[in-house]
C-alpha cells in the first residue's frame, strides 16, 4: 500500500529520531513493566499471606483436658480459621530435635522436657483481612487458658504497608509512563508532520481523503511504538536471563520473583497503542 | 458549473467579500479582475471549499458547497484543478512523480498512471522533462508541470489564482496558450489576475472585483 | 557598492549563472531582468550572502563575501535591506512589530525604535495603520510595510525580487515612487524583475540576464 | 532580556507541551536517581562487607596449647588479617548464654560444655578483595589443627554478584536514560522550532546574529530542563516521605536507604544541561 509505503520510508530516512524515541519508549515501557513486575509479584507474594501465617497458640502450664477442649472449640467456632491442630509440648520436641537435625546433641542435657502445649491455628486463605485477623488473636489472647499468642505482627503490618504503598506508587509511575510515552510518539509523528507539511497541502489541495494523509503517520507512530514494545521486551528478557536468573541463584530470597511470559507479547500491543494515540493527538483535527 | 448567490466573507471583522453573485458556464473560461487587496483569493479559497461562506450559497463542479459533509470534500476537490503563482510542486520528487501524486491518492494503478502522465505531458510540451525535479526548470515549465498536474485527474472545472504573476511575456502567452487548448476540450476554466493582458484581447466573460463588492462584468 | 566579478553559480550540474560581472555605484538604482529562469533570484541570494558563489568575487556594502566569516553574515546583512514579492511579514505580529523586529535585533532602545518606526511609516503613508495586522491590509498597503521594514534600519543597499510581481498597476506605480524616493536619499537600489513597465520610463543603468548569463547593459 | 521574554512566552503558549515535557524529564530522572539511590546503597552496604565479615576458625578438639599458639601466629601474619581474638568454649558458652537471654534455661540441661574452642578473625577494612578473603579461608582450613572454619560465603558471595550486576544495570539505565531525556527536549524544542520557522527565516533575512536566534530556544530548552528536574526532585521527596519512611519504620531492614540531600539540587542541574544539549542537537548547524 501507498501509505505503509511512505510511513517505512520516512522511518527509514528519519532512523536516528526514530530510533531514539523507540530506545525511549523501549525503555519507559521496561520500567512501567519493571514495576508492574514487582508490583505483581509482591501481590502474589503476600496474597495468600494471612493464610501462611500460622497462629502459635501457647497454653498455661497445667491446663486440664478440659479447658485445653473449650479453647479448642471456641477458637474453632471463629469464622477466620481454617484449621486448628493441637500440639503437645513431646510433639513440639520431636519437632524441633527434628529441625536441629545432627545438633540436636543441645537437646540431650535437658531432664524435662522446656517446652509447652500449644495450638497450631491456621487462617482461611480467601476473604480475610488482616485486621479480622487482629481481632481473632485480640480475643484468643484474653481467654484464660492461654498464656500468650505469637504470630508474625510486625512482619504482617509491615507487608501490607509495602503492599499498599507499591500498589500507589506503581499506580502513579504507570499513570506517568503512559503519559510519557504517549507524549513522545506525539512530538516524534509532530516532527515527522513539519517536516512534511508542505506535502500535505499539496495533498490536501490534489484531493486526498483526510484519511490517506493521516495514514501513513498513524502507521508511522504504530510502528514506533510496536518497535519501542520490542525493545522494551528486549530488555525485559536481557534483564531477566543476565540479571534476575544469576541473581535468584545466588540470593534464593528472590525466588519468587518471576516474570509473567504474556508482558512480553504485551509490550509491543501497548507500545502500537500508546503510538497510535499519539500520532492521533500529533494529527489533531486536519483541517481541510 | 460555478454560481455564487450573495456570498459574504469576513475575516476578524473586515470583510473580504460583500454579497458576491457570479456564474460561470460549463465549458465558459472566465476571469476574476481587481486591484490587490480585493477578494480574488478569498474567492477561490470559498471555491475549493478551503473557507466556508459566511452568508450565501455556492455551487461548484455540481455540488452545492453548504450541504457538503467535510469528508466529502476531497471527492469534489477531484473535480477542481487548481493552479497557484506559486506552483506548490513538491521539490524532492520528479516531474512524474509530482504529476502522477493526483492518480496516486485516487488510487489509480502504475499502469494507468504512466499513460495519463505521459499523455498530459505532452499536452504541456514537456515530455522530455519528465524525470527532472522541479527546481531544474524555469519558473514557466514549472507553471506548465502544475498545470499537467491539475488536469491529469481530468476535473470538469479549472481554478488558476494568478496563474502568470511569476512569469515573463513570453511564458504568460505559452501558459494562455494550454488554457485555452484545456478549455476548448470542455473544461470549465476561472483565472483570477490582476494583469489586463492576460483578458485584453480575448472575448471571454470578466468579472471586476474591488473591496469584495463585484463591480461590474463584461463579455 | 555592489560588485560581481565572475560569479558562477551551479545547481547540481545546472548552471544558474555563468561568469557574470556587473558593477553598481553607490547611490544608483539599477535594473535585472531576463525571463523566468534566468537566474536573478539566484543572484540576489548570492548578494544577500544566502549562498556561496562556486567561483568569482562578490563585493557588497564594502565588504567581500568571500573573506567573510560566517559569524559576520548578519552584521553585513544589517547594511542590506531586502524586499520579496511574498512580502515575508509576520502575521501575527502588528505592523508596529514588524518593523520594530529590524531594529530590535540590532538591540535599540525601545524609545528610538517608536521614533524611527513612526518616522518610516510616514515615508510610507500607513501611519495610521500602525497596530494592523498585516493580513489585514491590502497586498499594496503589505509590501509597503515590507519596504518600511528594510529601511527603518538605514543599510546602504536595497535588494527587492520581483518587489511588484503580487500587485496590481496602480500599487506597482506607488511601489517604485517609494524607491525612488528612498533611492533620492542615498540607498543604493537593485531592482530584480521581468515586468518592462518597471524600467521602460527610467533612464536608470539595466542588466539583462538569460540562461545564468549577463547579455548585456543598458543606461 | 528580549530572547528571555521570547522563551517565556513560548513556554506559556505551549503549555501543555512543555509540561508533558518537564513530567516525562521529571519522572525518568526520578528514575534515573531512583536506580542511582540504589546502587549507591548497595555500595555503601557492600563497602565495608569484608570488614564485617568475621571468620570463626573451629579448633578441633584436644588441640594443644602451643598447637593453638602455632595456628594463631600463622594466621595473624596473615597480611589481610586485622585481628584475631581466642575464644574459648567457655566464653562462646557464655556469649550463647547472654544472646539467648530468658530463654536460656536451654542450656541448663547440659552436663559438658558442647561448644568448641575457636579463633575470631577479623579482616581488614581496605583494599582486601573477596578473592583475597577466600584464598585466606583455604589456607587456614588446611591447617592441621583446624576442625572447620565458618563465614558467609554464600552471603558474600551473592552480594558481589549482586553488586556488579546492579553496577552494568544502573550504567546502562544510566546512559538510555540520559539519551532520552536529551531526546524528548530535542523533540520538544524542534517542534517549538518548526511553529517558529517562517520568524526564523525573518529573522535572518534582518540580519539577527545567529545566538539571537538561537538564544530563545536554548533558553527554552534549558527551562524545560531545570523544571523537569525540579519535578524529578520532587517526586523524590515525594518518594521520600510517603513512601521510604513509611517503609523504613514497618521493616526496619531497610533503614541503611538513604537519599543523599546532593541529588535534589543535582537534577534541575542536570536537567539543564540534557535540555540545553537537546537544544542544541534541535537547532543544529543553522544555517544562514
Ligand atoms: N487569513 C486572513 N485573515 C485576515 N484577513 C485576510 C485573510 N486573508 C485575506 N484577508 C483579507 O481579505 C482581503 C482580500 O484578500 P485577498 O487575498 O482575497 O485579495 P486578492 O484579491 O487575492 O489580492 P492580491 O491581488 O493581492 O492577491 C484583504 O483585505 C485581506 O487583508
Ligand atoms: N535550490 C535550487 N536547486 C536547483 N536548482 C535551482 C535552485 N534554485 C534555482 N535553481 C535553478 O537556477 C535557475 C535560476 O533560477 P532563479 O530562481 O534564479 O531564476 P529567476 O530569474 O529568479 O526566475 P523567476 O523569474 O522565475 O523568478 C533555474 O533554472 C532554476 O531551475
Ligand atoms: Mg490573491
Ligand atoms: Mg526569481
Amino acid at each position: 500500500m501507498f501509505s505503509l509505503r511512505l510511513a517505512l520510508q520516512s522511518v527509514i530516512k528519519e532512523k536516528w529520531m526514530s530510533l531514539l524515541s523507540m530506545l525511549s519508549i523501549g525503555v519507559m515501557l521496561f520500567i512501567l513493566v519493571s514495576v508492574a513486575v514487582i508490583v505483581y509479584n509482591v501481590e502474589k507474594l503476600t496474597a495468600r499471606l494471612p493464610e501462611r501465617l500460622t497462629v502459635m497458640v501457647i497454653l498455661k502450664d497445667g491446663v486440664t483436658s478440659e479447658e485445653n477442649k473449650a479453647v479448642l472449640a471456641a477458637i474453632k467456632a471463629e469464622p477466620t480459621v481454617k484449621v486448628v491442630t493441637f500440639v503437645s509440648k513431646e510433639k513440639a520436641l520431636d519437632e524441633l530435635r527434628r529441625s536441629l537435625k545432627k545438633d540436636d546433641f543441645i537437646l540431650k542435657g535437658f531432664a524435662d522436657n522446656p517446652l509447652f502445649d500449644s495450638f497450631d491455628v491456621k487462617i482461611k486463605s480467601e476473604g480475610v483481612r488482616v485486621d479480622d485477623v487482629k481481632r481473632l488473636i485480640q480475643k484468643i489472647k484474653s481467654m484464660k487458658a492461654v498464656d500468650d499468642v505469637e504470630y508474625g505482627e510486625a512482619l504482617m503490618d509491615s507487608v501490607y504497608a509495602l503492599k499498599s504503598g507499591l500498589r500507589a506508587l506503581g499506580l502513579s509511575i504507570g499513570i506517568v509512563f503512559v503519559c510519557s510515552v504517549t507524549f513522545i510518539c506525539y512530538t516524534t509523528v509532530k516532527i515527522l508532520f513539519y517536516r512534511h507539511k508542505e506535502e500535505i497541502e499539496v495533498y490536501k489541495l490534489l484531493g486526498a481523503t483526510r484519511w490517506f494523509v493521516r495514514a501513513p503517520f498513524f502507521i508511522e507512530g504504530s510502528i514506533i511504538g510496536i518497535l519501542g514494545g520490542v525493545m522494551g521486551s528486549g530488555m525485559l528478557m536481557g534483564f531477566y536471563y543476565y540479571f534476575l536468573r544469576k541473581l535468584v541463584a545466588d540470593i534464593p530470597m528472590f525466588t519468587f520473583m518471576s516474570i509473567p511470559v504474556q508482558f512480553m507479547y504485551l509490550l509491543p500491543a501497548v507500545g502500537m497503542l500508546l503510538g497510535l494515540g499519539g500520532s492521533v493527538l500529533a494529527l489533531g483535527r486536519l483541517k481541510y | 458549473m460555478i454560481e455564487l448567490e450573495n456570498v459574504s466573507k469576513t475575516y476578524g471583522g473586515h470583510a473580504a467579500l460583500s454579497n458576491v453573485s457570479l456564474k460561470v458556464e460549463r465549458g465558459d473560461m472566465a476571469f476574476i479582475t481587481g486591484p490587490s487587496g480585493a477578494g480574488k483569493t478569498t474567492l477561490f479559497k470559498l471555491l475549493y471549499l478551503a473557507e466556508k461562506p459566511d452568508e450565501g450559497t455556492i455551487t461548484i463542479a455540481g455540488c452545492n458547497a453548504a450541504d457538503l459533509k467535510s469528508s466529502s470534500i476531497p471527492l469534489v476537490r477531484r473535480n477542481i484543478g487548481v493552479v497557484f503563482q506559486d506552483f506548490k510542486l513538491l521539490n524532492n520528487k520528479t516531474v512524474y512523480d509530482n504529476i502522477a501524486l493526483t492518480l496516486r491518492i485516487r488510487g489509480f494503478m502504475e499502469r494507468e498512471i504512466k499513460e495519463r502522465v505521459h499523455s498530459v505531458l505532452k499536452m504541456v510540451n514537456l515530455r522530455h522533462k519528465v524525470d527532472n525535479y522541479p527546481l531544474t526548470l524555469s519558473g514557466g515549465e514549472q507553471q506548465r508541470i502544475t498545470i499537467a498536474r491539475s488536469i491529469v485527474g481530468e476535473p470538469t472545472v479549472m481554478l488558476a489564482d494568478e496563474p502568470t504573476g511569476n512569469l515573463d511575456e513570453e511564458n504568460e502567452k505559452e501558459i494562455m496558450r494550454i488554457f485555452k487548448q484545456i478549455n476548448t476540450k470542455g473544461t470549465t476554466i476561472l483565472i483570477a489576475t490582476h494583469n489586463r493582458a492576460l483578458y485584453k484581447n480575448t472575448a471571454r466573460k470578466v468579472f471586476f472585483l474591488e473591496g469584495g463588492i463585484l463591480k461590474g462584468e463584461e463579455e
